[in-house]
């Protein structure tokens, strides 16, 4: 496309988006709709975890949730749809020996950190996705400095097409426990706090383990192609 | 009897009715089609759509509604394509495609009609009478008449006729144009029309312009095809004049033109492939070659023109008695000429065949039994019903009875 | 009416999908095409119950507005539609050496079957972006795995116009949500301003995405590269479901009325346009693809003219699309290339199918495609739009012409002389293929209960 | 009932009386004499050279012509028996069918046997429009058409034109059915219209005027004829006229008894006429002459069917003549060109018999003098030619016999001395379209020059001389009629 044809459908559009922009409601005003309704209530009835944040996240929206878990794993799968017939990569050269020392020196603890955060989400903020991304990186933080043959060998061999799907089956698992207890597909029982502990932090773990194993295996394959 | 089966879309039914109009119709195509089944095999594809086009012509002919109609209609045309093409000669191709551009472009005007007289009326059954917009009928007027091969919208016969097999032919000139004066004819049962000088006009031009057309070509298949515009065209003249015995004459004259112009089609594919002949120019001495098929032919060709007493005179006669009833001096006239520009184009035909010398002598050759028969059948159906008209039961009856219960 | 199988209609082909890649490769079509029947057979069951009312679900107790709730509503019965087709389109592939039915291949369409479902049942804004993002994603997947070439690049145009039509749309929801600080759409619908920029630019804004999303003229460019070098299978449910999606969106869209104007002539281009471009293909999948711009055109237009005539037509021609497809890649398995020219010499059963398809994608009647484009346009022409009545009637008959012109070409020119021999299409193709042409005209000859049903 | 009842398709219906009896008889007798001479003077299946020249045609003529003539007579008979219009339009069509192929089978018929289909198809279609517009009630302008139905079968004057061109090529035995049987029931046709209550008056005298017009005109053109055939077939068409103006005057039994008189009378001058083509192997009269002495039977019957025809008063057969005769008493006008017409047929056949009986014998080959044609012919003649002699009566206007008769010879004599040949008429052969295909459709072919030049040139050597006489003749009926 012409770049100045370009450039003249976006201003195009943008200043109409901007005029909008200026007519919302004032930013930050408190009698503003998204403030006096829904969200009021949210705040009101208090968070019934710890943290308002996931439990936005995990309870009043846990749908959207199980969406955007899904939305993940189904990317990996179609990268690995497209990365299935191709050949295995060529090893890595070998690394630098400070780095190669830093890496394995780090590498618990970053893996401990993750789980933490991940856990932690209950309470304060993190939570699943958050630590997913940091035991992701630990894996591809190792892929680049030892080569993909290694980074895989980091992931759970068998076990891996059960674990890779773990966020959307925790919350399908979550979902139906809830059910049974609840009458209500996802909700938390409230009057059981040991099983709502324990719902949540399977959810939690599954995202955390679950998208973990996504971004990496994101990366080899990438790396493989 | 009426038979009311599914709710095709909302206040549409799929509805069967059996009346006399419809019987005739459906009679007329099961005969027919028995005799384009002789002959010979021409493959699973072929004899499927046969078969096919053989049921959805009985549609047609036992629809119950406007919509029942429309669709059998549409299935016929569409069924009916591959059995043009089904040479599958570039030529042959190219008639299909205009067949079809012509056919759907009349598809759909109807359906846009059918909107029209289902936004006023609803479901137009053909028990009833309503009351309708005037564009309603004209639109349906008109895609009816793309396929009745009325003058503007007559393109597709011409080339589709002549490049189809000759049984194929002999049906398309035989009942697929019929079946939009049919469809016609339905239309004036259910609604008044409004004053229909147009159809008049248009029909007129046609019998006298396809006529005039037919006697200067030489492709016989073609001048055959150019034959059936002219020939049909009487039925929607009649249809225009509204008298009900213009109308008998018109619907019985799809049945005696059925057998006639069928008959003509076998001819000219008995002489195709036979003695390899196509054009008129090349039939000196035919006759000598093939006497039973050319006696055939002559007969049909009487027939056809309208020398009593053969079936095509009492059609003409019926038309011309409710034309000259109801005053309609004009359309008396066209009908008269269209019947001596039948002459002009048919009768060179059966003076070359039968009197020319032969280009080359040869054995006769006329085909074998299964071959001929069909085609001396239609001959003696052109006499008997020509003869026996007014026995109950012959399609003059059935025609009039028809005609009682649209006369308005 | 509640009851628990609504969300299990969206969480059954989720967790099959998810599950399919622990399982080998030989028994990953069987498993997914199990457990989209039992997904067919959930959907059956809420079209059961909707006879007597909608079944509302408040996700984990919630009630609305405050939670999520999911809905199955006359138009959620596009549910049954997606399971059928998705479910014959795995053993259709069984036979193709694309990798549609590998393990991966197979959990892409089953969590993609299960974005659908979420889409179609979704009353809450944003759960409908989110689900919109599963159907989207797994679309590229599916584009992405055919072996042809150039399936790569058409996969990432795809891409990239999907992803702007949904950044759009969240923009859209975002703005939504500013104005009525709610997103249950029941909600959104009550507490809408009466006018002003933001709430036109919201509608605005949906409407244009979700056009985006369902290929409409001038938005479809990227449509005939993605349907057409999809394997086919796949082209089934992309042609068939996927771009129909959008036309959800746009009917779950508030304030609708609002754009009449434009969704009409919208629709009348794309309608015509499609036809035309489709006159002029000479490959029949690309040729099938602007089929379905030329009929999304339909029904847009139909959206603003009668709304139960587009619901029924978007429906009805989910079947058709997908039988017309599978009978495309029928002839494209036995022709082994995209040269399919006296293919259905040797195949007559395929042959009648795709026919049976054409006649329905016509809109001849008793077929399917006729009930809703009769609708459409008994609404054009009741509304005083009688231009608009004459082009969808126009663009029907170059459509057919369209489909005429692949009849010929299938069966009515010589096969090249290295492909004698061929035969019919094996019977997992074949069932798949009657199944559907035989819905879609089954479709057509209940075509008024039905509409009534959907009309409801 | 009454056969001018328009009749319902496929029923028929059949009536019977005077007329019908008249008309019916008459075509019996003349048919058993026509078939008599064909047996015998026509060839079989292995037809010698002689039988050529006299039947014309291909070889096994007499099977084809007994096979068409047969049905001819059968048509006819339907015709005048038809008890409804349907009923004789169905019988009336056949029989111009047959009549094609009757004049088919003469040689170089082919064009005029074409154009006689052509008129009577178009003949028949207006008869058609006739009787749907009688059945439709509008009986004025139905019977209009009838009567130019009818006439193009009869041979009424403005639509004649196909009459001396078939009559002539036709083999003789055919001539003699068309002359005698076929145009006769057109003449019964404009019978039972003009005798129908419903027509309107105006028509009796059109009829009356046509046929005035037709008499003299024949007679003329018949007068410059140098082919027998020919000759006799404008004698007919005059003949026609002098029937016409009878009925159209309200002379109904003096026209019905001059209906069987040229009916026999033109039969036995046709056969003779054949006989002798069938000696000499031509009929123009320029070849012939002295044959009384080789073909005296034939000669004495050609004298007898000739006299008859003059309105020789000793014969019965004057009788219907003299009665048209009397109808016109009192107008001096009609009485003045019938005169003229009466004259003009005594010329005519005093120069047949002439010129072919009397004079010296132009044919000098002996060898070809052989007998006369045999019993059968002769036999057959003196049947037909009693005829006239069934009911003899007692002349009632001897000197308008006489006059008539001299004036006659003196136009004989006048063109025996001084009269111009005509030029020859030629059959064009119509239409060109007929075998030989122009381009197909679409857009019609132009006009090609030279069918433009040859139109123009036919219009010239034909059709003007012809207008210009019939003009004249026009203008002498209306001034007189005035």
């Amino acid at each position: 496309m012409n770049p100045r044809l370009a450039a003249a459908f976006v201003t195009g559009l943008a200043v109409p988006m901007l005029a909008a922009m200026a007519a919302l409601p004032r930013h930050g005003s408190p009698d503003q709709p998204i403030h006096t309704h829904v969200a009021r209530e949210y705040i009101e009835s208090g968070p019934e975890t710890g943290n308002l944040v996931t439990a936005i996240l995990l309870d009043y929206r846990g749908m959207d949730t199980f969406g955007e878990v899904v939305v993940i794993f189904v990317g990996l799968v179609a990268v690995l749809v497209l990365a299935r017939h191709r050949e295995p990569a060529l090893p890595a050269a070998s690394p630098s020996p400070i780095v190669a020392f830093i890496v394995r020196l780090v590498t618990p603890f970053i893996a401990l950190f993750g789980f933490h955060v991940i856990l932690s989400g209950l309470e304060v903020p993190g939570g699943g996705l958050q630590g997913a991304a940091i035991l992701g990186g630990l894996v591809i933080l190792n892929g680049f400095v030892f080569g993909p043959q290694h980074a895989r060998s980091l992931l759970p061999g068998r076990l891996l097409p059960w674990l890779q799907g773990a966020g959307p089956l925790a919350f399908l698992a979550a979902g139906i426990v809830g059910g049974i207890a609840t009458g209500f597909a996802l909700g938390y029982p409230t009057h059981l706090p040991l099983l709502h502990e324990a719902m949540l932090m399977g959810v939690e773990l599954g995202i955390g383990i679950g998208g973990a194993l996504i971004f990496s295996r994101l990366y080899l394959a990438l790396e493989d192609a | 009897m009426e038979s009311i089966l599914f709710e095709i879309v909302p206040e549409l039914r799929l509805h069967l009715r059996f009346d006399a109009l419809g019987v005739l119709f459906s009679a007329t195509a099961g005969i027919l089609w028995l005799l384009v089944l002789p002959g010979p095999r021409r493959g699973r594809r072929y004899e499927a759509l046969l078969a096919l086009s053989f049921v959805l012509t009985l549609g047609v002919g036992t629809a119950g509604n406007l919509l029942t109609l429309l669709m059998f209609y549409e299935l016929l045309s569409l069924a009916a394509w591959p059995l043009i093409i089904h040479d599958e000669t570039a030529e042959a191709l190219a008639a299909g495609r205009r067949y079809l551009a012509y056919v759907l472009t009349g598809a759909a005007m109807l359906l846009l009609g059918l909107a029209v007289v289902t936004l006023a009326a609803g479901d137009v059954g053909f028990g009833t009478r309503v009351e309708v917009p005037a564009l309603g009928i004209v639109l349906l007027l008109a895609g009816f008449s793309v396929k009745a091969a009325l003058l503007p919208v007559h393109g597709w016969v011409p080339q589709a006729h002549p490049i189809a097999p000759a049984p194929i032919s002999a049906l398309l000139s035989g009942l697929m144009v019929a079946t939009g004066s049919f469809g016609m004819i339905r239309l004036i049962q259910v609604m008044d029309p409004p004053p229909l000088a147009i159809l008049t006009g248009v029909s007129a031009l046609t019998v006298v312009l396809a006529g005039v057309v037919a006697t200067r070509t030489d492709h016989l298949k073609r001048r055959l095809a150019w034959s059936t515009i002219s020939q049909m065209a009487y039925v929607p003249l009649a249809i225009s004049v509204l008298d009900r015995e213009a109308l008998a004459g018109g619907i019985v004259h799809i049945t005696h033109h059925a057998f006639m112009k069928g008959g003509l089609f076998l001819c000219a594919g008995l002489l195709l492939h036979h003695l390899g002949i196509r054009h008129v120019s090349r039939m000196g001495g035919a006759a000598r070659r093939m006497p039973w098929t050319m006696g055939a032919f002559t007969l049909l060709s009487l027939g056809l023109i309208g020398i009593p007493p053969l079936s095509g005179f009492v059609s003409k006669w019926v038309i011309g008695a409710g034309m000259a009833q109801a005053g309609a001096w004009i359309p008396l006239t066209v009908l008269l000429t269209g019947a001596l520009l039948a002459a002009l184009y048919l009768m060179p035909i059966v003076h070359t065949a039968w009197f020319d010398p032969p280009p080359s002598e040869g054995p006769q050759v006329d085909p074998p039994p299964p071959t001929l028969i069909p085609v001396l059948a239609a001959a003696a159906i052109t006499i008997v019903l020509g003869i026996g008209a007014a026995l109950p039961g012959f399609p003059l009856a059935l025609a009039r009875a028809a005609a009682r219960g649209i006369g308005g | 009416m509640t009851t628990h199988w609504l969300p299990a209609l969206v969480a059954i082909p989720i967790a099959g999908g998810v599950l399919v890649p622990t399982m080998s490769r030989r028994w990953a079509p069987a498993w997914g095409f199990g457990v989209l029947i039992a997904t067919l057979g959930v959907a059956l069951f809420l079209t059961g119950l909707l006879r007597e009312d909608t079944v509302s679900y408040a996700v984990g107790g919630w009630p609305p507005p405050y939670g999520i709730e999911l809905r199955f509503d006359v138009l959620s019965t596009f549910a049954v539609p997606i399971a059928l087709v998705a479910a014959l389109a795995v053993p259709f592939a069984t036979h193709s050496n694309e990798p549609v039915t590998t393990p991966e291949g197979v959990a892409v369409i089953l969590v993609g079957t299960g974005g659908m479902m979420g889409f179609v049942v979704a009353a809450d804004f944003f759960t409908l972006f989110v689900f919109l993002e599963v159907l989207s994603i797994s679309a590229y997947g599916m584009v992405a795995m055919s072996e042809e070439r150039g399936a790569g690049l058409a996969a990432f145009r795809y891409l990239l116009m999907g992803t702007v039509a949904s950044i759009v749309i969240l923009l859209s929801v975002g703005l939504l949500y500013t104005l009525t600080g709610s997103l249950n759409m029941a909600d959104v619908g009550q507490r809408l301003p009466d006018g002003g920029l933001p709430l036109h630019l919201a509608i605005g804004g949906l409407a244009a995405g979700f056009l985006l999303k369902a290929a409409v003229f001038p938005l479809h460019v990227w449509l005939p590269d993605a349907h057409a070098t999809a394997p086919s299978a796949v082209s089934a449910i992309l042609s068939g479901l996927i771009v129909k999606m959008g036309i959800i969106g746009l009917l779950r869209t508030p304030g609708l009325e609002h754009l009449h104007e434009l969704l009409i002539w919208v629709g009348a281009a794309s309608l015509l346009a499609g036809a035309l471009f489709a006159l002029v293909q000479d490959d029949l999948k690309r040729m099938l693809a602007y089929s379905t711009v030329s009929n999304i055109g339909l029904v847009v237009l139909g959206l603003a003219v009668d709304r139960t005539g587009a619901t029924v037509h978007i429906l009805n021609h989910a079947i058709i699309k997908a039988s017309l497809f599978l009978a495309a890649g029928a002839f494209i398995h036995r022709a082994g290339s995209r040269r399919i020219e006296g293919t259905g010499r040797s195949m007559p059963l395929t042959t009648s199918a795709f026919a049976v398809g054409g006649i329905a994608a016509i809109g001849i009647p008793p077929t399917g495609g006729f009930t809703g484009k009769w609708m459409i346009v008994l609404g054009a022409l009741e509304a005083g739009r009688w231009g608009f009545a004459v082009m969808i009637l126009l663009g029907a008959v170059i459509l057919a012409l369209c489909y005429a012109r692949f009849v010929v070409v299938v069966a009515f020119r010589p096969s090249p002389a290295d492909r004698e021999g061929t035969s019919e299409a094996p019977l997992v193709m074949l069932v798949p293929i009657f199944v559907l042409a035989a819905l879609s005209v089954g479709v057509g000859i209940i075509g008024g209960p039905f509409a009534a049903f959907v009309g409801k | 009932m009454s056969p001018l009842t328009p009749g319902s398709v496929g029923r028929f219906t059949f009536t019977v009386d005077s007329v019908t009896i008249h008309f019916a008889s008459l075509t019996v007798l003349i048919g058993i004499g026509v078939f008599v001479f064909a047996l015998r003077g026509m060839s079989g299946p292995s037809g010698g050279g002689t039988a050529r020249a006299a039947g014309g045609g291909r070889g096994g003529t007499r099977g084809r012509f007994l096979l068409t003539a047969l049905p001819t007579l059968g048509a006819v008979l339907g015709v005048v028996f038809a008890g409804d219009l349907l009923t004789l339009f169905v019988f009336f069509e056949i029989l111009a069918l047959l009549g094609f192929f009757l004049v088919r089978q003469g040689d170089g018929a082919r064009g005029a046997a074409i154009r006689y289909f052509w008129t009577m198809l178009v003949g028949g279609l207006v008869l058609l429009a006739g009787i749907l517009l009688r059945g439709g009630g509008a009986s004025g302008p139905g019977s209009v058409l009838l009567l130019l139905g009818f006439g193009v079968k009869a041979g009424m004057l403005p639509v004649h034109g196909w009459l001396p061109a078939a009559h002539s090529k036709a083999p003789a035995p055919a001539s003699a059915l068309l002359s005698g049987v076929m145009i006769k029931t057109g003449i019964y046709g404009i019978f039972r219209v003009l005798t129908d209550p419903a027509t309107p008056e105006m028509l009796h005298a059109t009829v009356f005027t046509l046929g005035l017009a037709g008499a003299a005109y024949g007679a003329l053109r018949a007068l410059v004829q140098s082919d027998a055939k020919r000759l006799l077939a404008w004698s007919s068409v005059s003949q026609v006229g002098v029937i016409l103006t009878g009925i159209g005057a309200g002379a109904w039994e003096g026209s019905l008894q001059h209906v069987m008189t040229h009916a026999s009378a033109k039969a036995v001058l046709f056969l003779a006429v054949g006989a002798v083509a069938l000696r000499h192997g031509t009929v123009q009269l320029a070849g012939l002459g002295g044959l009384w002495r080789t073909m005296p039977v034939t000669f004495a019957l050609s004298l007898f069917a000739g006299l008859a025809l003059m309105g020789f008063p000793l014969l019965r057969a004057s009788a219907g003549k003299a009665e048209i005769h009397h109808a016109l008493e009192g107008v001096p006008s009609a009485e003045a060109v019938f005169f003229l017409a009466s004259a003009g047929t005594v010329a005519i056949l005093l120069k047949l018999i002439a010129e072919v009986f009397l004079g010296p014998a132009r044919d000098p080959d002996p060898a070809t003098r052989a007998s006369e044609i045999g019993g059968a012919l002769t036999a057959l003649g003196l049947i037909i030619a009693a005829l006239p002699l069934l009911h003899p009566a007692l002349p009632t206007d001897m000197p308008y016999f006489v006059a008539t008769f001299g004036a006659g010879t003196v136009l004989y004599l006048t063109w025996r001395r001084w009269g111009p040949a005509w030029p020859p008429v030629r059959i064009p052969s119509l239409p060109s379209g007929w075998t030989v295909p122009l381009p197909a459709p679409p857009g019609l072919p132009a006009l090609p020059e030279a069918r433009l030049q040859r139109a123009v040139e036919r219009y010239a050597r034909e059709i003007a001389p012809n207008l210009a006489l019939l003009f004249v003749v026009l203008l002498a009926v209306v001034f007189v009629l005035r």
